[in-house]
């Protein structure tokens, strides 16, 4: 453990808490890294992460006995909270976020005395591969395979839309154990080190310039069994239990509140609030996101109450990514001859940065479950509605 | 956020007053009811307005210093919401929110002992008279074309107001004039000499009223509140207004998605339930999500009005906010129903046709979706 | 036949024979039943049928021996252009667009005597029974049954949707001849005559307050074999072979184009030209109409020039009612507090009538195919996307 | 309609020359080409400008008078059309439509001369610099900031224009410059004495520019046109670049939506193809309307630009219109797109991308859809 894990959390106050939050990350965070317009890549967060890990902070949600600060759902919120208002760049967190908890609840000791510490310390960096080229949403679909070979997995396949692999030290895995039985029931749930032989990482461009994915090709690499996590062919099960409560970060406003304040500066510097057409598109998406925020609290309250989270969750992750669409198709509207420029324009001596939006407003319905997946299982788990 | 609202006692009496007002509605007002008052003189039923009475709710709002019952917008909401989902077509929030806090909001003790106390008996049901235009897309809470102003023989009141609930039957009016540079709030009777009310019909059956004053002679007592008292308590019952028909909207709204999902479920085409065809489904999802926007928004402002001492501009804000919200996805859910119904949802038999109605009307009254996008603008750039 | 029909109208040039139609219609339709808001029952349109019927114009598309005018496609065309611009009536016309050239395709010559001129004169009013209770969208899944009995069929069941069916005085009807084949196999198209006993019509109020559409029950219902179109079993071809270039009136600008003079009037009265927010609106759906006629050229290019109209014709229907739609909900909209008002608003000395558009465009989106049937037909025949 | 266009032996022409350019386009500019000249220096080849020129489509539009071939619009479309299929990133419309014609719309003979004999040679690449608004959300065809300003020197040009497409490697400006009262049209070389040109990276790779005017001193012999008849020229180039960026539109529409429709096909998800949800089925059919509605205008609008004598308002009318709904239309096919492939259509190395981000920058260019729908609103005010 880096620092003594001592402070009761959830014993102080709400405020408190949140002051206290609010100062370090005010105090500590690098002003010219708050919000980030893209996914900040490991040496440039590095520092910060390792700020937090010196604090004893950088795994909230763990408990204090693994190095975490074993912060209830509710306190939990309000870091999250903090952490959003000061515009505090993610670092890649799937170690923090995914892989930690998930090996608390079905690691082996050995597997938490080898991994925990190590995330927290900064030292191992994961990714997630779950992903494959012919399986998306259709996850269970999945073809990369792990042959049993005395006391090793030999794994092939391909895993893709890996998030940041190429900073990563590990990733964690679901790999075909079992061709014989239904689709979801022979998958297991695999840990590789990237120092492996066979592991190739690919990083793959997106439109807006950015490698934020990659693809990661499996060849003929041995990783020992004591790298599998949970049961032989148990891997589904284990990712899903790992959608908690977590899944209300998807549906967080944030990303609409900070496109709206971005709408709103190139209005000002364009002096359009006199112009009742724009006035009248503005508040109509100023009010689908305040009521966006509304209907976070609802969720947001609900896991304060210590309550799971139902399938209706996802109808904060389509609102939350629709509305952002909305808002970035608004901002390249209203810049008109410039909304095709990359880059920044500057307009009587604001910078507006147009584009950013439009593409970050891509992925946000696609990914984490597109809008469609989501209206599927709206469909399905909360009206009712069979197929 | 209120903690009142999450003590555990109330809200318990909350879910209890909601419950038996759904049995009362139920029982008492089976849509059969609804159905047959439409088009009828009044509109609605003064017997069934005396059965309020005795349930306590016409006096549920208004405080016990005028022998109400004090309760808070969120009792009030569970039985608003009742009603509505049996489509009741007594004027509710009309009289019992917009009038009776309009007049409880003033300081004219005499009139408001009078005035609530018969009110509460159920025998009083008053009418607000403040809009001045037929149609556009904004509302103007201050009064221009209906002035009061002093002659040889007092003071004479002369305009004509529009969009007036209930549109029929009304006993009196809360009428907002204009007086010098000033807004004024006046009691004036139904039968005043000078009143001239025109009832027109609505697209559910009911009517609203354009009331015509033409030179009505105004006592000093009947003056409710001038100047900026009268814009204020005015402005707050406004603001309840807007969010006590939004409880009626989501009420409409929730029934409308109810049985739209029940067709679905049932209605077979093509060897399947036509719920279970996907583009079907997309469509009954984006309703749902406009149904709980609203539901979200909602809690909160009712959070907010029960929390009397909130800012006056983050109050306005939030009333014309939800108002908007739930008039939006009011319409969204009456076109779209009928549409996933197909034919028959369109036929005036089938009861789907009743929430559409009524969602039209209330979704219109007070001011439209986007004159309360405008006023919300207006309030925001005042608070910037 | 009523008149000779000698003329040949389509010698004629296009802009004589406009001229020639649009004289009769503005000199002889009647100026109070212009632009009807809804449907006209029989009594208020006869007078202007017997009009047509003397003139011998009341059926354009028929060839002339069976006493129409022998319009080709253009010129039909043309006529109808001249309808719609001078807002002339529909009169109940089933037995002029459906029965008529569907007798004169497959009906026999007994069939044809009989009825067709009865049709012209007037004196025969049709219309039709497919649609039924549980087949909508699904039409082959009907259930009238016609059972063989001696020289007769035995019609029992429901149909329902009848357009007018309170003003006819005959039906055609698909019934179900066979149960033991596949759906569409079993169907046989009759004719029946309301007189015969055991018909009942009652009509459906709809939620504007009109109705134009019934219910028709068939009791026991005794009509003879002579009253079969085609060979028994045929009807479902029947049906379908009706469908010609006829589905391009339901996407006609129409309707658009007269809820936008309603926009545009509403507007001037309300002195809203000044405002930006309805004026950016109001240009939308301005050009959303003017694309629609461009639209709508091409497929009655298309037409003229002799070529069958392909499932593509769809689209012109769905963006047609969804257009209408459109504005007549900015119509509710602009008329705020008005907009629930049952029957004409009068702002500054114009009327406004709020509502019709609004209720006339529920079932533009529905009857003649509902917009989802017409979307999975473009999918499946234009897109070639399989289910 | 011009019965020109019906003409069958045109028709067959201009069939022809579709092919000839689509397979041309196909062979010299394969993707390949178009993604490796995305950020270079200029964007363009120079090299595949001069074939171009071999082919003579450089002078297609231009009347032989100046050794053009005096084509119509309709065969240029169909060159622009086979190159913009390819994501040609050649500035053909900049060039060849918008600053061609508005020479060739003036009366200066000698300029005339001169400089379109240049640009039907492949020799000279010329561009518009009209427009003063960085952004916003109308265009003003009017110059004001940019002067054109007697000294005792001579006439002196002042100010800065943006949006100047192409945005590099550019040789010379078509100049809209206020004198007066009057706007002016200058012919202004890039290599003068005073110009600045700033490159502005677009979207797609290409680059526009913002060219400042510090003082250039201008000669007789470079003007143009002047007052209406300056106004004439310019605004009837601006409408016809407009409908030729439509069908630059049109075509990228129409290969996103192919390639989204291919991908719909043969993309397998949860045992099916993609295709098959009916969720998605629809929204393609969406997308397939508004597709079909931009070509169903194009058709109207290239007949009536080659219909030459069409009603001026009319004309700028119809261009605003087409180039507001393939604008819209090719953003919401843009994003659709990307939304139908799913992670995939956000690559770079998909070629999806290249579309998309072409359909940005046209949609940007001239005015965007709103700005075209505010154009022709008060155009049609005009002619009411």
């Amino acid at each position: 453990m880096s620092t003594n894990q001592t402070t009761d959390w959830n014993a102080l106050d709400t405020d408190t808490f949140r002051q206290t939050v609010r100062a370090f990350f005010e105090q500590n965070y690098p002003a010219e890294m708050r919000y980030p317009k893209t996914r900040l890549r490991w040496a440039e967060i590095k520092d910060w992460y390792m700020t937090l890990s010196k604090k004893g902070w950088v795994a909230p949600s763990w408990p204090q006995v693994h190095g975490g600060m074993g912060l209830s759902p509710e306190k939990l919120i309000v870091f999250i909270e903090e952490q959003e208002r000061w515009g505090v760049g993610r670092a890649p967190d799937m170690g923090i976020t995914m892989i930690g908890p998930l090996l608390i609840q079905y690691g082996s000791e050995e597997q938490q005395q080898k991994y925990l510490p190590k995330i927290i310390q900064g030292e191992n960096i994961w990714c997630q591969g779950y992903s494959e080229p012919n399986a998306g949403s259709d996850l269970a679909s999945l073809r990369t395979d792990a042959v049993e070979d005395g006391d090793d997995f030999i794994i092939n396949g391909q895993k893709t839309w890996t998030t940041l692999a190429q900073d990563a030290t590990h990733i964690f895995l679901l790999a075909r154990t079992d061709k014989t039985v239904k689709k979801q029931e022979g998958i297991s749930f695999l840990l590789a080190d990237f120092t492996t032989p066979g592991i190739t990482v690919r990083p793959i461009r997106n439109i807006a310039g950015h490698e934020e994915f990659c693809e990661v090709f499996f060849e003929n690499v041995r990783v020992p069994k004591a790298n599998l996590v949970g049961g032989l062919n148990q891997g589904w099960g284990i990712a899903k239990a790992l959608l908690g409560f977590e899944r209300i970060f998807l549906g967080s406003p944030k990303q609409s509140q900070y496109a709206l304040s971005r709408v709103e500066e190139a209005a000002h510097a364009l002096g359009l609030f006199g112009d009742q057409g724009f006035v009248d598109r503005y508040t109509q998406l100023q009010l689908d996101v305040a009521d966006l925020s509304a209907l976070y609290v609802r969720f947001v309250e609900q896991v304060k109450r210590g309550e799971k989270l139902g399938p209706d969750v996802s109808m904060l992750k389509v609102w939350a990514a629709e509305t952002f669409s909305r808002l970035a198709n608004l901002l390249v509207e209203i810049t008109g001859g410039s909304g095709a420029v990359a880059g920044d324009i500057e307009v009587n001596g604001k910078k507006i940065d147009v584009l950013t939006s439009f593409y970050n407003a891509r992925p946000a319905t696609i990914y984490g479950g597109s809008s469609e997946i989501q209206r599927n299982i709206l469909a399905a788990s909360v009206l009712q509605l069979r197929s | 956020m209120n903690s009142d609202y999450l003590d555990t006692e109330r809200q318990d009496n909350m879910r209890m007053l909601a419950e038996s007002a759904q049995t009362f509605a139920i029982k008492v007002s089976p849509l059969t009811r609804a159905r047959g008052l439409r088009g009828s003189a009044s509109g609605f039923d003064r017997g069934f307005w005396g059965k309020l009475a005795e349930q306590g709710w016409t006096g549920l709002l208004i405080s016990e210093v005028f022998s109400g019952y004090g309760q808070g917008f969120g009792e009030m909401a569970a039985v608003v919401s009742a009603l509505a989902t049996q489509v009741a077509p007594e004027p509710v929030v009309p009289a019992l929110v917009f009038a009776s806090r309009v007049i409880e909001n003033t300081g004219n003790a005499d009139l408001q002992q009078q005035l609530l106390a018969s009110i509460v008996a159920g025998e009083l049901i008053p009418g607000v008279a403040w809009q001045e235009e037929l149609a556009g897309l904004q509302v103007n809470l201050m009064a221009n074309a209906v002035v009061a102003a002093p002659t040889n023989s007092g003071i004479q009141l002369t305009g004509e107001k529009h969009h007036v609930r209930p549109g029929a039957d009304c006993d009196g009016f809360v009428v907002t004039a204009k007086q010098g540079n000033d807004l004024s709030l006046w009691w004036v009777p139904a039968n005043a000499a000078g009143v001239k009310v025109k009832s027109v019909a609505l697209a559910d059956g009911t009517s609203e009223a354009s009331v015509h004053f033409n030179g009505v002679m105004l006592d000093e007592s009947q003056r409710l509140a001038q100047g900026e008292a009268a814009m204020a308590a005015f402005t707050r019952a406004y603001d309840e207004a807007l969010v006590m028909t939004s409880v009626e909207l989501l009420a409409l709204q929730k029934v409308m998605l109810n049985m739209t999902l029940e067709y679905l479920r049932t209605r077979v085409q093509f060897g399947k339930p036509i719920g279970s065809f996907q583009a079907l489904q997309h469509r009954a999802v984006d309703l749902l999500i406009q149904q709980e926007l609203t539901s979200s928004v909602l809690s909160q402002a009712l959070v907010m009005l029960d929390d009397g001492d909130s800012n006056v501009l983050e109050r306005s804000a939030m009333a014309s906010r939800i108002k908007a919200r739930a008039s939006d996805a009011g319409l969204l859910l009456a076109r779209e129903s009928i549409q996933l119904h197909g034919a028959i949802g369109f036929t005036d038999e089938y009861d789907l046709g009743l929430y559409v109605q009524r969602a039209l009307v209330l979704s219109a009254w007070l001011g439209n979706a986007l004159a309360q996008r405008r006023r919300y603008a207006q309030i925001a750039n005042l608070s910037i």
